[in-house]
């Protein structure tokens, strides 16, 4: 029972202490397209963050540990392993 | 195996939302998943205008859209949405259009319903 | 019979977003599956009593949201803290829904099969 | 009495901003002003779709055109912006097609201009 | 020299810190749409708040001391007696 | 000749804000006003060097951004404080720019006969 929270803007973008509010610990954080960005200003949604490696490498930012890059077999296998998406 | 819906809310003016929901949509497919509908709402709906021709440095939209109807996938245009938003939904190309009750009848049926804004 | 959660974070005259969520949850009902709908954010605003949109020209949306009740969607839920953050009361709503804290949404949220943000 | 330019960058189904827009501007008409162009820019593109046909409970986005039209206001489909979104611009109705350039020479002669979105 | 600044969101769909940095004393806020429901939130923007009344009254909100409420004619002078304007 | 100024808030891809504004931007020195184009919040990451979009299948618009120069474009601003929040340096930007603080920004609005946000 986990939920897969996927976002797409800088965190900006979003209201995110209402949204830190609705994340689990056992949820997981997807970052795609603008969001990254600013994986850094992510943290504070999760101690681990999955980033779409592609949309990262387009834009010229690195993914180091804690956090994992993801390719689209992954993305759809996460999409698989939780329970449900909410695209943010 | 699982089956998919997927939703595309944004703009054809939004290609990189664009781009990454084909990229997954064949990525399902590529491991045996099967997708079975793509719901164009909201903002969306205008990627079924016949217009959508883009220079050749930009993002080749039509031929994505093509390939996925190739690939036998339902595009679906929501005719509730389309109408509201002014679009002419007489000549919708490889979209069919829908009534939100049939879309929301193969998302029930669905095992994961992803959407791409 | 699924679970499907209809998310609305928009303000009530952002676009259509609140309409098309209420056709989604409407439809969903149709269709009888189980749907609830949360507001959050500035889409609790869309519960707001006595707005008059029609005096602007606007389509008068908060009429059909009444009807939501004779369609018997009793699941509607709006964000506790976003009501504080709006001044709103729970009595200051033209429908009943029930008020839920952040731990109560992140439940609400884990029993449903999808979750549709419009 | 002073020269204004307004632009739109929302899309039709944003109906608050558009009878914004109309109430502007025909409050400047109404005090002697003049309007050297309306500026449909970004997504407002889509208002000249052939296609908005809205219920009647709906505001009534045509007519409001019409009227500014009928006002002898210049309405102005930014060809740049319209194209990039697949819009038909062949039958823009009371808008007229016209480039970027031709904008920011009115908006240069103009005493204000507004946005609305 | 001043600049009208109009919002028509509630305040939360805006980097409110950062534009409240771009606003002068002498600066004029108007508030339309959507920004008129929450008129208190915008206190943090200008001491005074001007609001379309017509958008505030189809909201069911009432505009009292210090705003001020103001009808077309008003928004049309208030452009002419601002040197330009920013629609956030 | 006019003061006129783009001002742009949006992230780099979020729909085609920048390159609307950059269109804008490159119309008005075009026809001889006097243009300026100040980045703020996640804007300021359009200026971010080595960022490929081809390898997306999007077209790379900074290519387009670089020949604001060739235009005699000199009047580009970018935001002290969301450089820091994006974690960049005014040496990580792509052309040169002006790094201004709040005042600065404020005192550029002043100087405006319009500003225009894309």
């Amino acid at each position: 029972m986990s939920t897969l929270h996927i976002f797409s803007k800088p965190i900006s973008y979003y209201d995110n202490a209402r949204i830190a509010n609705l994340i689990q610990s056992d949820d997981k954080v997807l970052l795609v397209s603008d969001a990254c960005f600013s994986i850094a200003l992510y943290r504070q949604l999760a101690a681990k963050l999955l980033v779409l490696t592609e949309d990262a490498s387009a834009r010229n930012v690195i993914i180091s540990q804690p956090d994992e890059g993801l390719d689209y077999t992954d993305f759809v296998a996460l999409t698989l392993s939780t329970t449900q998406s909410i695209t943010w | 195996m699982a089956r998919f819906v997927l939703s595309l809310h944004s703009a054809p003016s939004d290609h990189d939302t664009t781009q990454r929901l084909y990229k997954f949509a064949t990525a399902c497919l590529q491991q045996g998943h099967s997708i079975d509908a793509i719901f164009l709402y909201q903002q969306g709906v205008y990627h079924a205008s016949e217009s959508i021709n883009l220079a050749t440095d930009e993002l080749a939209i039509n031929s994505l859209w093509q390939e996925l109807h190739q690939h036998g996938i339902n595009l679906i245009l929501c005719v509730t949405a389309a109408e509201k938003r002014g679009l002419n939904i007489a000549t919708p190309n490889v979209f069919t259009v829908a009534g939100l009750a049939e879309f929301a009848m193969l998302a029930s049926e669905a095992d994961k319903w992803v959407q791409f804004k | 019979m699924i679970n499907v959660l209809v998310l609305s974070q928009h303000s009530p005259f952002d676009d259509l977003h609140i309409r098309d969520a209420l056709d989604m949850t409407l439809i969903f009902a149709a269709i009888e599956q189980n749907i609830s709908w949360l507001f959050t954010g500035p889409a609790v605003l869309a519960l707001k009593k006595q707005q008059k949109p029609e005096s602007l020209g606007l389509k008068n949306y908060f009429k059909s949201i009444k009807t939501l009740e004779i369609y018997d969607v009793e699941n509607i839920y709006v964000c506790e803290k976003s009501l504080i953050d709006y001044n709103l009361d729970i009595n200051d709503l033209l429908i009943d829904a029930k008020a839920l804290d952040f731990k109560a949404q992140s439940k609400l949220i884990a029993q449903q099969q999808q979750v549709i943000n419009l």
